[in-house]
């Protein structure tokens, strides 16, 4: 990747400055786009900092993914249509909390939602957690999503806890 | 010679009376199905008869063999007596409409009031049928029916007297004779009228401007949510019971009515007429979207009731007799 | 003093929509002053699924996440895989692409515009522009052998040519169908009864609509210019010259409009296209098993922004997969313009979003094929029936 | 809109009376898939792309036989399109609904021709 002095650069740039080391992994892979892992303790900041200072207003959609150890929570955030930022944070399986967005974004709360119910993230300070797609009856501690619970095993599960 | 007895019995049960009626009702509702896909493009019922004619009698039948289900909360009571209601006020009010002649069968000066006293039972029994059903969309409809009641009762009442002032009666089939003897009908005469009533039967028919209690997209059927099996049947034929009621005092009020005492002919002008009448009611239910419940009873409020109290001012002042 | 509100439930089951999803209102007389959605009762589970499938698979699955946006759900999965592979599609295949993307665009409008009319009671009006549909869905098929599930992507750019004959026949179509939506414009802007219904209902400023990020057509008709196709150029919009509509009502009328000059920018860039249609190859030949990486692609489907994250992990089958449709995003957005409103405005209210609940749901995984207790056949269901009609 | 009422009046219907006048699909129009056993080499592509399993294949090789799912067929034409031998063709034909989804099976066999059961519509 060439060092140019593009506008996606730029917002990299900033964000490295702003909170130093904590930026583990950054890329752009092409013009709008930009991946940026970082440390989760610095989260709430960057997301203030991001919201408020850098027009990063839209959450365009809020992924959850398994990777391993850890679960990755993305915020896809984007500003005025055009850029789109990937932020990414680790969390440990076992552990899996991070602060809700909601206070600064309203429009995220499906998606919070959304990833509480496939992954087991817990938003801290969410309004209201209960599930958004999956059924009201289903297990608490199935998140279909981790690779710990194949197709195979969710059924084997439900099945039992969903008797008729 | 056939006692006078068994004339008035036949008069009642076959000619004009239950069974014509219903036939009619039947004939009509394919009139208005039919008519209402021509103007959308369509072709409407298509298999069952000529041309789909015993569609209607087909789902009458249809629904009488299904399954009868009253709700476990539901005023048992009331519940199944508002589908017999719903058939007998209407089918009670064609008798004081004159069919085979100048008189209708059941003729006495006053007949009028009678016949808006029976108008409103049918909406009190609109209201009473969504009450007792105790379901929420019931509820809302019916409380919707009631509202719109307030919007169109007071402005058709007053319409259908200025026809009433003109002919210096209160009774229908002296109103008709008043048209056919003066060669005059009313529909030039009060044209604001006319178009008021024919407004307000729209609403009290439930059709498609003022389809308000029974709006399918927002509350699934309205005040009928919870009718099944036979009395969907009675209700169903109630209505299109009422639609015959509607056309045929379109007819009678302000179209001269069976403009001939000779009884073949009378028929046959009635039925041309009252056809015309639907086929009017039908191009204006394909023309509008719905109206909110406010926007339907503030319109009626804000232009029916005074246009229809300027008619019949104008009728007073001598204009339109 | 406060009277007591009762709950009206819309759904799962109402004839308002076709879809399965629910809404608790809270309603005081003809007020609304709550409400809560459910949504999740069409939720087949696509993204577990995904990730067992391979990425030829995956590509008639994402296909039928939905059923109107059925290429823009594609064209963004095989961006997203075009991305991570480094592949460049001819432009023939981009231009081909853009075609269908905007036919499906005129025929979301249509198929919107009859079920707004239909809400509203305007049947005959629904009757009329789901006749025109019909001419849309005909090019559709003419061009890509399927009225609804199109299949025209495939990962290297598209799998049907469009010949001369077929462009010849695309331009007749499109002539019927500017003038007839020309036409559905007049009809909504003189009748009275559709702008009683519709103008100054449903109500979303335009902070509260960036506030609740609210995407596509919801967004422009509050007065925010923001479309992807225009600030995220993807497949050939970046060389065709075209409009971004907005009005500033707010309300659903303005929704409406943003939709009819959508349709008509549509054909333009549809004329536009074909006019350019570029020679050459509609495909090239990519490999089966896709790089390690990861890619987000957005695409503005009819509806709205359409967002797809893709990772990949260099096998036959994508690590996760994650699809994102306009509807969710709007849905913070709807609660925000029911409360205050009628219960007779709920309908088309809920219709102005154009929502599309199937898209809406599409997660986790249970195979009901495989899980007999979890479906009950005709008989059993019969047998049921009975059992619960002896305990009565 | 009462002229456009009007100008319906005497327009013919839009709609189709569909069991008795039938629209010609298409050319190109993806409809059942059918196998040309004569062709087939067996080289098992089209049983390992289709992305809802409809179709089994039995036996292997130039022995191979299949049996189509058609309750589970997509048509997305993915077959067709990987066939290297052109042994696939999607057919017009789209009627194809059932009362029962074990006639909803169909098999090519080998011999006789690729002698195809019929499909029992309605």
């Amino acid at each position: 990747m060439t060092e140019e002095t593009t506008e996606e650069n730029e917002i990299v740039r900033r964000m490295k400055h702003l909170i130093g080391k904590n930026v583990l992994e950054s890329e752009v892979p092409r013009p709008r786009r930009i991946f940026i892992l970082i440390n989760k303790k610095v989260f709430t900041k960057t997301v203030r900092y991001l919201t408020k200072k850098m027009e990063f207003s839209h959450v365009s959609t809020i992924t959850g993914a398994d990777v391993g150890k850890e679960i990755e929570v993305i915020y896809h955030l984007n500003r005025g249509g055009t850029i789109e930022l990937s932020l990414k944070i680790r969390v440990e399986k076992d552990k899996p909390v991070l602060p809700t967005i909601t206070d600064l974004i309203p429009g995220a709360t499906l998606y919070e939602r959304e990833v509480h119910d496939i992954l087991g993230v817990i938003f801290e300070g969410h309004p209201d957690l209960s599930p958004i797609i999956l059924p009201e009856a289903w297990p608490s501690d199935v998140y279909p999503l981790r690779k710990e619970w194949t197709i195979k095993k969710i059924q084997k599960k439900v099945t039992k806890g969903g008797k008729r | 010679m056939v006692p006078e007895g068994i004339v008035a019995f036949l008069e009642i049960l076959l000619f004009p009376g239950f069974l014509f009626f219903i036939a009619l009702a039947f004939f009509y509702e394919w009139v208005d199905r039919k008519f209402f896909a021509k103007l959308q493009n369509r072709y409407g019922p298509l298999y069952t008869g000529p041309s789909g004619l015993l569609q209607p009698f087909a789902d009458f039948i249809k629904l009488l063999s299904k399954e009868d289900i009253t709700p476990k909360a539901a005023d048992k009571f009331m519940f199944s007596c508002a589908p017999i209601f719903m058939l007998s006020f209407p089918l009670l009010a064609l008798f004081l409409v004159p069919v085979t002649g100048l008189t209708a069968p059941i003729s006495f000066e006053g007949d009028l009031i009678f016949l808006m006293f029976l108008f409103t039972l049918i909406a009190v029994t609109i209201f009473i049928a969504g009450w007792s059903s105790v379901n929420r969309f019931s509820t809302v409809g019916g409380v919707r029916a009631a509202f719109q009641m307030l919007g169109y009762e007071i402005p058709m009442t007053l319409v259908m007297v200025g026809p009433a002032i003109a002919a210096r009666t209160l009774s229908i089939s002296q109103i008709v004779g008043w048209q056919s003897h003066n060669a005059a009908w009313f529909i030039w005469l009060q044209p604001i009228g006319f178009a008021i009533f024919v407004l307000c039967l729209l609403a009290e028919l439930e059709f498609i401007p003022f389809d308000i209690p029974e709006a399918e997209t927002e509350i699934v059927a309205g005040w009928s949510t919870e009718f099944s099996g036979r009395k969907l049947a009675l209700i169903r034929l109630g209505k299109d019971v009422e639609l015959v009621l509607a056309a045929s005092l379109i007819t009678s009020l302000f179209l001269g009515g069976p403009n001939s005492s000779l009884s073949i002919l009378a028929i046959g002008f009635f039925l041309l007429k009252t056809t015309l009448a639907v086929v009017l009611l039908t191009t204006l239910r394909a023309l509008f979207a719905r109206f909110r419940v406010d926007q339907m009873i503030g319109g009626a409020w804000k232009y029916l009731l005074p246009l229809a109290i300027l008619q019949v001012i104008l009728v007073q002042l001598g204009l339109g007799r | 003093m406060s009277y007591p509100t009762i709950r009206i439930p819309f759904g799962p089951q109402h004839p308002f929509h076709i879809e399965p999803e629910y809404f608790m209102f809270e309603v005081d007389g003809e007020r609304v002053v709550g409400v809560k959605p459910r949504i999740g009762y069409v939720h087949r589970g696509i993204e577990k699924a995904l990730e067992d499938r391979t990425f030829i698979q995956n590509l008639y699955l994402i296909e039928r996440i939905c059923g109107i946006c059925s290429h823009a759900h594609t064209t963004c999965y095989t961006q997203a895989i075009e991305e991570i592979l480094g592949a460049e599609i001819p432009p023939r295949a981009r231009f081909i692409r853009t075609i269908i993307a905007e036919l499906e665009r005129i025929h979301n409008h249509y198929l919107w515009l009859g079920l707004a009319a239909h809400e509203i009671g305007f049947d005959t009006l629904f009757m009329y522009s789901w006749r025109d549909r019909e001419i849309v869905m005909d090019l559709l098929e003419l061009v890509s052998g399927n009225r609804v599930h199109y299949a025209m992507n495939t990962i290297g750019g598209v799998r049907r040519d469009i010949t001369p004959e077929i462009v010849e026949k695309i331009r007749k179509g499109l002539d019927a169908l500017e003038e007839r939506m020309r036409y559905y414009k007049k009809i909504a802007m003189t009748e009275p009864t559709i702008s009683k219904r519709t103008a100054g209902i449903g109500i979303l400023k335009p902070k509260d609509a960036i506030a609740l990020c609210a995407v596509g057509p919801t967004l422009r008709a509050s007065g925010i210019k923001r479309d992807v196709r225009a600030d995220d150029p993807y497949i050939a919009y970046d060389e065709i010259p075209f409009n971004v509509i907005t009005y500033d009502g707010c309300d659903v009328i303005s929704r409406l409009f943003v939709r009819c000059d959508e349709v008509f920018e549509s054909v333009n860039i549809i004329r536009y296209a074909m006019h350019h249609l570029p020679e050459g190859k509609i495909r090239i030949k990519v490999p089966k098993r896709v790089p390690e990486g990861e890619a987000v692609s957005r695409v503005e489907a009819p509806r709205g922004e359409l967002i797809h994250y893709a990772k990949t992990n260099g096998t036959t089958k994508p690590e996760r997969y994650k699809a994102r449709s306009p509807t969710l995003g709007n849905i913070p957005s709807l609660c925000k313009m029911l409360v205050g409103g009628y219960i007779a405005d709920i309908p088309i209210v809920i219709a102005g979003i154009d929502p599309c609940f199937s898209c809406t749901d599409r997660m986790a995984f249970v195979n009901v094929n495989n899980n007999k207790q979890w479906i009950l056949s005709g008989e059993e269901l019969r047998r049921y029936a009975i059992k619960w009609y002896r305990k009565e | 809109m009462v002229r456009e009422l009007l100008k319906h009046l005497l327009k013919r219907p839009a709609t189709l009376k569909y069991p008795f006048e039938k629209k010609p699909p298409f050319k190109g129009f993806r409809g059942r898939p059918i196998w040309d056993m004569k062709l087939c080499t067996g080289c098992e592509l089209c049983y390992k792309v289709c992305p809802s399993e409809a179709i089994e294949m039995i036996g292997k090789g130039l022995e191979a036989e299949f049996k189509h799912h058609l309750d589970r067929c997509l048509f997305c034409g993915q077959c067709e399109e990987v066939c290297p031998v052109n042994a696939i063709t999607m057919t017009e034909e789209y009627e194809l609904a059932s009362y029962d989804r074990a006639g909803m099976i169909i098999e090519f066999k080998r011999e006789e021709k690729a002698s195809e059961k019929p499909i029992p519509i309605r």
